[in-house]
């Protein structure tokens, strides 16, 4: 018949849809609330909370205060150069976080030069919350980088060549003009690379097996205490996880 | 006064300039087809974009390698650029040098009443007046304005023409106005710059370019249609005897015998007559035609007649008080005088 | 002085992309091509390649079949439906891998409905390769939506008018005016699922250890054989991801 | 024959609507200031929006709810909405229903020379004729234009005017043609509808809506700019008496002697001259005055004048002939004739 393409269409996108909604309405209907507040106040999950929160504000920091110049930067820049940085700022995107993970190793772990240094100074770059920042920078501040540049780029250039003919200096320019409307766009981008160091596992499982994050805090609740005792850590971060959808609207 | 010296600029697929160029305490208006350079010319002088070679100064200050935000050069944009997050009282405080003036520059453009809306609730001519009004708020000494008025619909658009017209010429500094619009540039400008592929093929009066273009090109951009090869047969005093086909024109023009020449008509100075009417002209420059076609434009008729004795189609305008004289049909014959004054010749 | 804003927004931008860049050429310089390529051919990592490849093509088909009406359908349609349905699919992205396997596992875990039924006839979904795809699936596919979703949103409307208005049908209109259109941003979305399932981690340590994929194969190297075991893999990976960013430009 | 009645539709900002229209084998041109619901209309028609109410029916058959590949309606886009992965070959041939004919229509549209070119590379005269052709290809029996012409160059623009009225008359099929300018509108259509906040206000002859506007809002669209409040003296055969200040006018028009009128005279009809030159116009209907300011607009010169004997702005223009016999200087005196048949009511 006429409209069974468009049948078929509807059919494969709704099942796509609900493969992404109902294991996550399973892990909230199987978890009686009661049970998983009460779980909530136990040290190793208050723990595992306090050193990730602090890691990831740390790592979301430090990629707005290095990644929005780079961003700006990329924004105004035309021609081959680039396409050469921005792809460098997409590859940990593409990078297997494992791998993120290992080549870190290979800089600032134990036997390195870096992590040698390091250490001397009094300062652990590896089973420490400094190895737990170093790896969520390294994974979530190009989400920083990717998304300011796209909001500084859809700053109209003529709002800042108007301001400059007005005499301002290119300082003022960025503070009052390129800032306030390039904001929400950041703001987005700060949001998503806190999100994804709040959740990072393959790079920081190979910089910092301890101390805990909420992530490895799951992975050894789940291979040595099973599944529910896994729950309400995942709880906290599925929270997370919503509340960043919530403030990317 | 702005001296703009053998500025030149290459693009990848256009080249820009030489072009020189000499603006006093004057409004200059440059017109040109989309791509011409307009912009491009605005941007050099403004800083937004380097030229290659030649030199630009203002008051005798050079003004190449000078920052954007240090020449003192009011750029106002074809959407006004204005800052969304920012009132209309805002804009104009941001630039001001003197924030007690805001109130004066919003009653000189007539915005007082819209001061502290956000410019995406302003209409068009609004938000135009506001950012002239910012331009103007940080006392320039050059401005700088790229079709400000190419969005607005008619009414709006002609009253604006004429009161920046009265603004322009009290600011006393030079004013550049980038347009497309033959009425616009003829409405705002003292002089007028026709230009094409990046070089000025013509600067004067808006008179001047318009009855006595310097070359086809900015003939037919001012709305000269009627272009046509003739041979100059003979020159007496201030006068030129033409020949076209079996036509004999006179034009108060001077050209030497023998030459061939173009010979460029405006259509609005042709006068048309019906055959055998009780207002019939003299011989002199009078042809007669056949009508091809003619369609309504404005208030006036454009009318487009095959004449008898040459392979010449005549483009001519006819407005309405004499049109109700005429047999204006396609085939009816009709007779045509062009005034000696009215012939100009392109060599 | 005057620039010194502007020479602190530099450095800042490139210490980061050094943070990108160095840990990278660190492992690429540290390994002798020669021991690397011997390595290549290990079993082990013969195997895992094999499995990751297989894993991952059949992933990222699955996202786009799956994936590409949900997306033009986005595209396409207005208000607040828009909304929830996108957020549903950004969802995974912004949830942690780890909890990704968690939720998947109350799903389709060995004690679940689904898992029973699939086992009853002879379908493993977790410890199997059908395990590895419904994990990289999951975690992958949202690139192929979000990003066709922006494609197709990037062709003007008045095409797909224009050729309706022309007597064409929606699937005429779609086949030949929409979808070549749209193809490049299409197939950057699919050689981004592709190159986030190949690289999964989390997701996949939780339904399935077993068949080692590429990442997996790293961490056990990583934690029974030490760093250099894990290289060669690691190598491979990093080609992919490299290979990707190709395409991506 | 296309019949749209009462047709209706609600956006949050703007109601268009009810919207009666009857168009038969004729090009009907649309005139409205950009937000006027032009578009909007185009867009009920082709089927792109859903009414809220009314109906469409085309030569008998009722479109409403028929789908857009179902309606034989052709729509051309302001941008030409051409396939840019297509050349231009293949944009007409995708639409056409006799592939064999493409040539003819690239020949009819004198682009078949950029036929294997791909839109892009296109000049923007060029891709409106592409545009125009792969519409014609699909046999339309209606076809909607939506300014095409509106991003060209004057130049180019007035010659497509030219050559699309002949083509869209040898079709024979109803044309609507929408626009915001008013020289295209009255060049283009047979009759011309005014359109203002999603409704109507006058639809009739190009001259009718120039020279009778219905309301003030297409008066000052259609460039009338003199609008004045006169009252009625008296009513004689033919003419009404009317004073204005006082001024006399006599209007060859009807109207209830004691009430109050609009006075609508267009800026092309009223004649200059200069004070006691030797062609002094007659005493009846001429007004004097003084200069207030004047400026070039095209080849004609925009005078506003001080009447001396009512608080009133006369706007009129002149072109260069009788120009040079004017002292024309801001202070000058001046006398005007407004011919009787050139005063318009307005109730």
């Amino acid at each position: 018949g006429r409209f069974d393409w468009l049948t078929v269409a509807f059919l494969l996108g709704a099942v796509l849809l609900c493969y992404y909604l109902v294991p996550l309405l399973a892990l909230v209907l199987s978890q009686p609330p009661g049970v998983v507040i009460q779980r909530l106040t136990r040290p190793d999950v208050v723990s595992a909370a306090t050193t990730s929160l602090t890691a990831s504000v740390t790592s979301a920091a430090i990629a707005t205060l290095f990644g929005l110049p780079l961003a700006y930067w990329l924004a105004r820049v035309d021609g081959r150069v680039k396409t050469i940085v921005t792809a460098i700022v997409v590859l940990p995107l593409v990078l297997p976080p494992i791998v993120s993970g290992m080549v870190l190793l290979t800089v600032v772990g134990p036997n390195t030069f870096l992590g040698g240094l390091a250490a001397a100074n009094g300062l652990q770059l590896t089973r420490s919350v400094a190895g737990i920042v170093l790896a969520q920078t390294f994974v979530a501040s190009p989400f920083v980088v990717v998304t300011a540049k796209a909001a500084f780029e859809s700053v109209d250039r003529s709002l800042e060549y108007a301001s400059q003919s007005l005499g301002k200096s290119r300082l003022t320019t960025f503070r009052r003009v390129t800032l306030p409307l390039a904001w929400p766009g950041i703001l987005a981008g700060i949001t998503l690379a806190f999100a994804r160091a709040i959740g990072e596992f393959g790079a920081t499982i190979m910089l910092a097996y301890y101390p805990r994050t909420m992530p490895v805090q799951i992975w050894v609740s789940f291979t040595t205490l099973g599944l529910e005792n896994a729950f309400p850590v995942a709880v906290i971060l599925v929270g997370i996880a919503v509340a960043t959808l919530v403030v990317l609207n | 006064m702005l001296e703009v010296n053998s500025l030149t600029k290459t693009y990848d697929i256009f080249d820009f300039g030489p072009v020189d160029l000499t603006v006093d305490d004057e409004v200059l208006s440059i017109l040109g087809p989309s791509g011409s350079g307009k912009t491009t010319l605005l941007s050099l002088i403004a800083g937004i974009v380097d030229p290659d070679g030649g030199s630009i100064s203002l008051n005798g200050d050079r003004l190449n390698g000078c920052p954007l935000q240090e020449r003192r050069t009011g750029l106002v944009f074809q959407d006004g650029a204005l800052f969304p997050h920012m009132t209309a009282r805002e804009n104009i405080g941001y630039a001001a040098t003197d924030r007690d003036r805001i109130a004066e520059f919003a009653s000189l453009l007539e915005i007082t009443d819209v001061l502290d809306r956000r410019p995406p609730t302003l209409s068009g001519g609004e938000q135009q007046r506001v950012a002239l009004a910012r331009t103007l708020a940080a006392d320039p000494d050059l401005l700088l304005l790229d079709e400000p008025l190419a969005s607005l619909d008619a009414p709006i658009r002609r009253r604006l023409r004429r009161e920046l017209h009265a603004l322009f010429t009290s600011l006393e500094i030079p004013v550049i106005y980038v347009t497309h619009d033959q009425r616009t540039a003829t409405a705002l400008g003292d002089r007028t710059a026709i230009v094409r592929d990046g070089a000025i093929e013509q600067v004067g009066s808006p008179m001047t370019v318009i009855n006595r273009p310097a070359t086809q090109f900015v003939a037919r951009f001012t709305g000269n249609e009627n272009l046509f090869d003739a041979t100059v047969v003979e020159q007496r005093e201030d006068t030129a005897l033409l020949r076209v086909g079996n036509i004999r024109l006179q034009a108060t023009t001077a050209a030497a015998a023998g030459t061939t020449v173009t010979l460029c008509i405006h259509p609005s100075r042709i006068q048309v007559y019906t055959p055998n009417g009780g207002d019939d002209p003299h011989d002199e420059n009078t042809v007669s035609g056949t009508i091809d076609r003619w369609l309504t434009e404005g208030n006036e008729y454009r009318v487009e007649v095959d004449l008898d004795d040459a392979p010449i189609t005549l483009t001519t305008t006819i407005r309405p008080p004499s049109f109700d004289q005429l047999p204006l049909e396609t085939g009816s014959s009709v007779r045509m005088t062009i005034p000696p004054a009215a012939i100009h010749l392109l060599s």
